[in-house]
């Protein structure tokens, strides 16, 4: 597989290590509920299709990807740097 | 030397002038350059050439190319023996070696072949209804005698004296086959500029242009073909590879081939590999692998000198060779009258011609013209013979049966485009029935097919495919295509066909697919018994298994399939392929990585320093580290190490930390950050000072600790474990960038900037004040414990010292510019020698941090909490950090976890082990009674006896108490007492010394 | 980062790994590797926002612009190499007064000293690409990969950073920057990489 | 028909005209006791000791494709029971018993093979960390035997010992552990269920599953609705998409495993060998091809194909284990899907929605659980109690922190 780094270009998996579900929200605070962090660590839509998920350009950049790949095809529809994704959305 | 029987006197695509000499099975024959093994077998009229896998049947030559079931050989001998290879594809070569396999004691008197006799009890899942009586003769008796028999040839086993290499290309366009098509293609392309890599697996590229004698613009194809070749490599964007062979297609356009760099020679030359895998980046990429022909399913057909009549060919036009003195045609369609025609063409004779389909008057005329008796609507039945074919059993149209005598058997029943890649991203074939064929179904996106491999036959369409797709791909690849110019094809073709996919009514055995002895009637049992999916009648009958990959018998066997199930052969099932389409050597994918360079090996800055102090290095993850320092006279690794501490905790030692990963973490909320990713508090440190941290997986189990420095008020120096630095970085960066990306966090990786070292003992402050300009502090109380601050060393050069303890000695942490590391190692040794200085490595290391109770990788391996380490306490509860929430879940928080402790023999003079289990004393060794294990162990000197580390149920609140320590791998079973986790200087006093 | 005379030896990362001389086959060299040491390294990070402010003090103080993008921007004797989002290696031919203006740049930037982390490597010869293709997993086509273009990737499991210089007299020259503690597999790699063109080993200042 | 050497010598006479169909064709009848969802080996086991062990026999085994094309169909055939955690070992402990007295118990040659499993390591920690493994194999009634460097060197002289990146030291040897004949596993357990009733419907794809105030009522298939009392799920791989449809969610990824086989060769290797400082294991078939593999390609996937980085990955850690495979060619390299849960373990219980049943999380571990997870399941279904050596298993231990996380690797399935 290739993905297109938004910071370095074109580059092999490889070069990346990958981590899953993209969309997932940490129950942030002394509030959360154990419950609620329980299914943010273990519980998972794994869908076979269209998924946003979490890849690391570890030998790059260093750059957290959210990266929008079907997982029955492999095809890859859209790359963005998890970091602009999270300080772009409200907050 | 033989004399080459069946060379023509002229002709081929060989060079006369160069000949090669060679041995098969320990004779020696003569070749010439242009041969592959195969053709100069042939020439040398050597027909049995090996031995079938099942039943030992002698086997010879079917084909001339990659698609071959039945000549595999043991290729060259020694170390360099590679089993299974396959004579049509082996390029000739002076001193080659070849060796025929599966046979004992020899090919032409094997003795399995006595498997023919019980033949009928063999077939198809014979072995799943049997063997099961009496059940322990399985595997003492029936299975080692099956695989004794099974297997072909034979691996070498011992290391492969050559070496392979990796490489990455890049290119707009691929081109996969050098035939007509492929070339088309390429030149299409290559005029227009684009990036182009043309690959073909043959040494020799052209394709069948080689094979066939074809006219181009009214010249010989070959003229088309050697001008193409100069202009394409005229063209600086074209790459052509020769000898490579694209064996796979991976997502976005990444295709795997092996370049065989070397092996049409003895052995590689000097500073050049034996093959080169290659991963090669096209846009774009044209498929034009072109076909391969199908064998007919009649008793018989496995005889050496039954022959794909397009391999007869080629054995003619290319390499000069007539393998028979007598040949036959069975063909179904026209192609099969081609080979009889270049037969006539060059003397041989052609004795008769059975054509499947009905009497027409044109090939009445041509069999007439060639001097053959027709059969039109006529079948093979059968073919006869041993280690060579003798003759043919015929049935005409009228359904006489008659026999003709014939060396040479030449099958021509159509062909199979080379689709394979096309299904290596799932893409499933389709039936394409004016064609009788699979044609390319859903092709990957990017790839196009041309010609043949696209079920387009003819020689025009091959060359119009090639050109329109070349130029199609650079126009997409935004190369300003120049329109390809037709190039005519002037011989006359024709491609009529009525696929003939068994003969029924033959005596003996029709084979479906040669290599695994798959029969006909294999398939009918399949049949039978229900295993009708296409994949269940693979698997049954292992038809299409073998190394071919069932190149030549899919289709039979589905056709079959179809006949008994009264299904088309679409409704049945498709042919599919997975990678890689010809076998790839193992050797060639793992390229540089084997031996010492399997992986990176890390290496402190210290290290030659370490080395000529006499170091016994460790592997430590990707790091070598220094384990001992071994002295004349010292006879184990124990004595050395009891040393090494008694000299740290009497005196000074020195030991290389480097390998802990250093991560520099600056900005606004650096502390903030700490905060969150440790569970212990950070805002409070004060500048100057380090601090000891612990971080939680967000599942709440332990990932990693280590000393965090605070440097500035908005600068921290975090160091990690050696194992996890990598993986530590990579969570901070998550947490930063994706939890809480409004924090002003700037992190990196400094580990490889410092050489550090610990000093330790209660010399440490002497020596080091003869290494630390003299204007710094270190006493005490300026630099006291838990201090952390810039220094100087070796006059002005900046340094670090962290006032930090592994050993529970006075220590320091002494850290300097990784080019000054080996100086620093020096200064140490000289400013510590009146007192004994003495360098010890990771043992010595781990010896005092046990005496000390400290927890390391043992302990903290992924299943261990806060708490079961006893550093529950450490964990804030007044703010939120990453793995507090699942770390007080139900399970984690028991009190009967097993949790973190010391051990000590009841007999000081027995040894303790890491692994072992606690079992309650008098308790049963059973797996209920299994209370905790031990994580580590050392000898101390200082105590004089074994000690270990270890976590048991109810913890310290069993201090005092015995348990067994239970090691029944290693037949130990030693009382322990549970004590607490510090064996030396509980209080801490030296520390603070 | 040394700016006055030390007692103690300096000991480079190519030390006890490479030395001059020739490689692999005899015969001109298809390849010529020059081992680059002294000089000053550091990683500049910018504040969040604070980007171009940490620009042009650079370019204040060195006449060269920080590259948005992977690329390496250069005067006589600095480098700035683009090494991760707000993230940039400032390279200085010479260690003399690369302390001082470390800590001048510390005010608009996190700055970490790297001098001694990386050993280097400069490439150049008519097959120099055909060596780099064995392990680097980028198009270093001179279309795809111009002078001035910088890249973040691996060779042989070992993460690098490269770059593309001005053409020699012997055509593309590349570098190439590696973990210092691998450089010994890495040189095992290479080595056994361009041995096929034959290299021509020397020793110069980065 | 019973198998044996006699009805295969009675059959040669007669030209093997006289077999029969291993398994029926039916179609679906309106409403079963209990509806199988997956036709893989877990499924086909489930049926076979639904209807061998508890008398259960009105069930239908609902199959997308053919018998057997999941992942019984792709592993690489390993059997063993060298486990760490007491959640595992009696659980694989079980299976292995069952794959001792398969062949007699299914009348069906699954070729089992105790040729021994050793798992080699490289380090002092990694020795002990498998002295710790082996041992509590032994307190679990297991055997294990812990070997050093020169008796790994008398059993595979041809290893990497004097040149290696990381030298053996030692192994860890499970000498009742080996291999089985991955299909015909699959086959006899069908064959074996149709004998006793139940029908196998292969072509039935599960579009839906069918409730009923809150409980499972039925299915929806392709071969139109089918109603059950009970529902099982064995479907690894696809759990999650089966699940969805009875609106769960589950702690599962699905992942991608890619498999190797070399060309056939003449006797090798006699026992499967892990290598510890990477991801390799292979061991050789009855046949003579070398089966080997290593790491998941580490990304979320249906797609049943990996790519190159896991395959010369995978060829690296071969020629550094063993330098003389360099001229072996591989032959064939496939992908399996499969549920990699987050902790490793596989799950077998009862779920929220009343009346359906999941087997589920089988990781890359699946093949040799087969027995015991069609056991184990089997036994769940007809009583309605988790079996003794499943108890472990359950869905809601990742909330209560009870995971069985043998690797320590913490809930991230790419690593376990």
């Amino acid at each position: 597989m290739r993905i297109t780094c938004p910071h370095c270009g074109a580059r092999d998996a490889q070069e990346f290590s990958y981590l899953g579900a993209a969309d997932l929200q940490r129950p942030e605070g002394m509030a959360a509920s154990e419950a609620a962090m329980a299914t943010y660590v273990y519980q998972r839509d794994n869908p076979a299709g269209v998924h946003r998920e979490l890849w690391y350009h570890a030998a790059g950049c260093h750059a957290w990807l959210v990266v929008t790949r079907d997982t029955r095809s492999h095809e890859i529809t859209a790359v963005e740097v998890a970091k602009v994704r999270k300080a772009g959305a409200t907050a | 030397m033989s004399t080459q029987p069946f060379r023509l006197a002229a002709g081929g695509l060989i060079d006369r002038g160069r000949a090669l000499d060679f041995s098969f099975d320990g004779t020696s024959y003569r070749g010439y350059a242009g041969d592959t093994l195969a053709s100069a077998l042939l020439a040398n009229g050597v027909r049995l050439v090996g031995r079938s896998f099942k039943y030992h049947r002698p086997r010879g030559i079917l084909s001339a190319g990659p698609e071959e079931p039945n000549a595999l050989v043991e290729l060259r001998s020694g170390a360099r023996r590679e089993p299974n290879t396959r004579a049509t594809v082996v390029e000739l070569f002076a001193g080659l070696d070849a060796a025929s396999q599966n046979r004992w004691p020899s090919l032409a008197f094997d003795l399995l072949s006595i498997n023919g006799l019980v033949s009928p009890a063999l077939v198809a899942g014979f072995y799943y209804k049997t063997f099961m009586w009496p059940a322990s003769f399985w595997e003492k008796l029936y299975e080692p005698l099956i695989r004794r028999a099974a297997g072909l040839g034979r691996a070498a086993g011992t290391e492969d004296p050559d070496h392979y290499e990796k490489a990455f290309a890049f290119c707009d366009l691929l081109v996969i086959g050098g035939g007509p098509a492929g070339l088309a293609a390429a030149l299409a392309a290559g005029r227009s500029g684009a990036r182009v890599i043309l690959c073909d697996e043959d040494f020799r590229l052209g394709g069948r242009l080689l094979a066939d004698k074809r006219e181009i613009g009214g010249k010989p194809a070959t003229e088309w073909l050697a001008a193409t070749l100069a202009e394409l490599e005229s063209l600086p964007e074209v790459r052509i590879m020769p000898r490579t062979t694209v064996f796979g297609l991976y997502d976005h356009g990444i295709y795997g081939a092996v370049e065989r760099v070397a092996d049409h020679l003895p052995q590689p030359p000097a500073h050049l590999p034996r093959q080169r895998s290659w991963r090669i980046h096209a846009r774009r990429a044209i498929l034009a692998a072109g076909a391969l022909e199908r064998p007919i399913v009649f008793a018989g057909n496995d005889r050496p000198g039954v022959m794909l009549a397009g391999a007869v060919r080629a054995y003619v036009n290319r390499h000069g060779v007539l393998p028979g003195r007598e040949t036959v045609l069975f063909t179904a369609g026209d192609d099969g009258w081609t080979t009889a025609r270049d037969i006539a063409a060059v003397g041989g004779k052609v004795a008769a011609i059975i054509d499947s389909r009905s009497a027409d008057p044109a090939r009445k005329a041509l069999a007439d013209k060639l001097g053959a008796r027709l059969f039109a609507g006529g079948a093979v039945l059968g073919a006869r013979g041993g280690r060579q074919l003798g003759g043919v059993t015929i049935r005409d149209a009228s359904g006489a049966v008659s026999e003709l005598s014939c060396d040479l058997l030449a099958v021509s029943n159509g062909w199979n485009p080379t689709l394979h890649l096309t299904s290596h991203q799932n893409g499933k074939p389709a039936w394409d029935e004016d064609l009788q064929c699979f044609v390319p179904g859903t092709v990957p996106a990017g790839l196009a097919v041309a010609g043949s491999a696209a079920g387009r036959f003819t020689l025009a369409q091959a060359l119009e495919d090639g050109a329109r797709l070349g130029s199609e791909a650079a126009a997409e690849v935004g190369v300003a295509a120049k329109p390809a110019e037709a190039v005519p094809v002037t011989d006359p073709e024709t491609n009529g066909l009525s696929p003939v996919w068994r003969v029924t009514g033959g005596k003996g055995k029709a084979f479906v697919d040669y290599q695994n002895d798959v029969t006909d009637k294999d398939v009918e049992l399949a049949a039978r018994e229900g295993f009708r999916p296409v994949e269940h009648l693979k698997r049954y009958t292992t038809l299409g298994m073998a190394t071919d990959q069932g190149k030549t018998s899919n289709l039979a066997g589905l056709a079959i399939m179809a006949e008994q199930t009264g299904r088309t052969i679409p409704q049945t099932g498709t042919t599919t392929f997975r990678p890689p389409y010809t076998p790839v050597a193992i050797g060639a994918l793992a390229g540089h990585h084997r031996g010492k360079d399997f992986r990176p090996v890390r290496l402190a800055p210290t290290h030659d320093w370490s080395k000529e102090q006499g170091a016994v290095f460790v592997e430590a993850g990707q790091w070598l580290r220094a384990q001992y320092y071994p002295r004349p006279g010292e006879s184990d690794w124990l004595t050395t190490v009891n040393r090494e501490v008694k000299a740290v905790r009497a005196g000074v030692g020195i030991c290389d930390v480097s390998t802990l990963g250093k991560i520099d973490i600056q900005g606004a909320d650096a502390a903030e950050f700490l905060e969150r990713v440790y569970i212990n508090g950070w805002k409070a440190l004060p500048v100057g000072k380090a601090r000891y941290g612990l971080m939680l997986r967000e599942d709440g189990f332990v990932m990693d600790d280590g000393t965090t420095s605070r440097l500035g008020d908005s600068h921290f120096l975090m160091t990690t474990t050696t194992a996890n630095a990598g993986k530590v970085m990579q969570h901070l960066e998550f947490c930063h960038q994706v939890l809480w990306p409004e924090l002003d966090i700037r992190m990196v990786s400094v580990s490889e900037q410092w050489a550090q070292v610990a000093i330790a003992g209660p010399k440490a402050r002497e020596t080091l004040r003869g290494v630390v300009d003299p204007e710094h502090d270190l006493s005490n109380e300026g630099f006291p414990y838990l201090a952390a601050r810039p220094v100087t060393v070796g006059g002005g050069i900046p340094a670090r010292l962290f006032r930090i303890s592994f050993s529970g000695e006075l220590a320091y942490e002494l850290a300097v510019p990784a080019d000054y590391g080996d100086a620093m190692m020096r200064a140490l040794m000289q400013a510590g020698a009146p007192f004994g200085i003495t360098p010890y490595g990771t043992e010595a290391l781990g010896v005092m941090r046990i005496e000390k109770g400290h927890v390391a990788g043992n302990e903290l391996n992924g299943q261990t909490t806060a708490r079961d380490l006893g550093l529950g306490r450490m964990m804030s509860a007044k703010k939120d950090f990453v793995g507090r929430l699942m770390a007080g879940r139900q399970a984690l928080v028991e009190q009967d976890r097993p949790s973190f402790v010391g051990f000590k023999p009841v007999d000081p003079g027995q040894r303790l082990r890491a692994g072992a289990h606690f079992i309650g004393i008098g308790k049963a060794a059973v797996m209920e009674n299994d209370e905790g294990y031990m994580t580590s162990v050392a000898y101390s000197p200082h105590l004089s006896h074994w000690m270990g580390l270890g976590l048991i149920k109810g913890g310290a609140a069993r201090i005092g108490e015995r348990v067994r320590a239970y090691d029944p791998v290693r037949n130990g079973d030693v009382v322990v007492e549970i004590c607490s986790p510090v064996f030396v200087d509980p209080e801490g006093a030296r520390l603070h010394g | 980062m040394a700016e006055t005379a030390r007692s103690w030896a300096a000991r480079g990362a190519w030390a006890g790994i490479a030395q001059a001389g020739q490689l692999g086959a005899t015969g001109p060299a298809g390849v010529t590797a020059t081992l680059l040491d002294g000089f000053g390294l550091a990683t500049l990070i910018a504040a969040p926002g604070g980007a171009a402010a940490l620009s042009q003090a650079i370019v204040a103080r060195l006449g060269i612009a920080l590259p948005a993008m992977p690329k390496i921007a250069s005067s006589a004797s600095h480098d700035v190499i683009w090494s991760g989002p707000d993230q940039w290696l400032l390279r200085a031919t010479t260690r003399e007064g690369f302390g001082s203006l470390l800590e001048a740049l510390s005010a608009q930037a996190a700055v970490s000293d790297q001098s001694d982390a990386r050993a280097a490597l400069r490439l150049s010869g008519p097959r120099v690409r055909d060596v780099l293709a064995k392990g680097v997993m980028l198009d270093l086509h001179p279309a795809a990969f111009a002078v001035g273009d910088t890249g973040l990737t691996s060779i042989a499991h070992i993460g690098v950073h490269l770059w593309r210089l001005a053409d020699g007299p012997d055509g593309s020259v590349f570098e190439i920057m590696v973990a210092r503690s691998m450089v010994g597999s890495f040189w095992s790699w290479f080595a056994a990489s361009a041995a096929e063109f034959g290299c021509r080993v020397s020793t110069g200042r980065g | 028909m019973r198998y044996s050497i006699f009805s295969l010598l009675s059959q040669t006479l007669q030209g093997h005209k006289g077999w029969t169909p291993a398994w029926r064709d039916p179609a679906p009848k309106p409403e079963y006791d209990v509806i199988i969802i997956g036709g893989g080996g877990h499924g086909l086991a489930t049926a076979h000791y639904l209807a061998s062990r508890h008398g259960i026999t009105n069930v239908a085994v609902l199959e997308k494709g053919y018998l057997g094309s999941g992942n019984v169909g792709r592993n690489t055939t390993i059997i063993r029971s060298n486990y760490l955690l007491p959640g595992n070992t009696p659980f694989y402990e079980l299976s292995m018993k069952l794959w001792e007295g398969l062949e007699q118990d299914l009348n069906y040659n699954a070729m089992v093979s105790q040729r021994g499993v050793l798992n080699l390591y490289h380090s002092d920690a990694q020795r002990d960390a498998f002295a710790r493994r082996g041992n509590a194999m032994r307190l679990a009634g297991v055997d294990s035997e812990l070997l050093d460097t020169e008796q790994v060197r008398t059993m595979l002289p041809y290893l990497d010992f004097d040149n290696a990146r990381f030298p053996i030291q030692g192994g860890l040897l499970q000498r009742r552990g080996g291999s089985a004949r991955h299909d015909a596993v699959a086959w006899g357990f069908a064959r074996a269920a149709d004998s006793r009733g139940v029908d196998m419907i292969q072509n039935c794809e599960v579009t839906g599953i069918t409730m009923s105030g809150g409980r499972a009522i039925g299915v929806e298939t392709s071969r139109g609705p089918i109603r059950a009392k009970k529902i099982a799920m064995a479907v690894a791989g696809n759990s999650s998409r089966v699940a969805e449809m009875a609106g769960m969610r589950l702690p599962i990824e699905t992942h991608v495993l890619q498999a190797f086989v070399s060309e056939g060769l003449k006797p090798l290797i006699d026992c499967v060998v892990t290598f510890g400082a990477g991801h390799f294991y292979i061991s050789q078939s009855d046949k003579g091809g070398l089966v080997f593999g290593g790491d998941i390609d580490g990304y979320n996937s249906y797609a049943q194909r990996g790519n190159l980085p896991v395959i010369e990955d995978v060829m690296e850690s071969a020629m550094a284990l063993w330098p003389g495979l360099g001229r072996v060619r591989m032959l064939r390299h496939w992908g399996g899907v499969m549920d990699m849960s987050m902790d490793g373990s596989p799950i077998i219980d009862t779920t929220p929605v009343d009346g359906l049943y999941l087997n589920a999380g089988w990781c890359y571990g699946g093949f040799k659980a087969t027995p015991a997870s069609g056991f184990c399941f089997a036994h769940l279904i007809a009583t309605g109690q988790p079996h003794p050596v499943a108890t472990a298993y359950r869905l809601d231990r990742f909330a209560t922190g009870r995971v069985i996380d043998e690797k320590g690797a913490g809930a991230q399935p790419n690593l376990h």
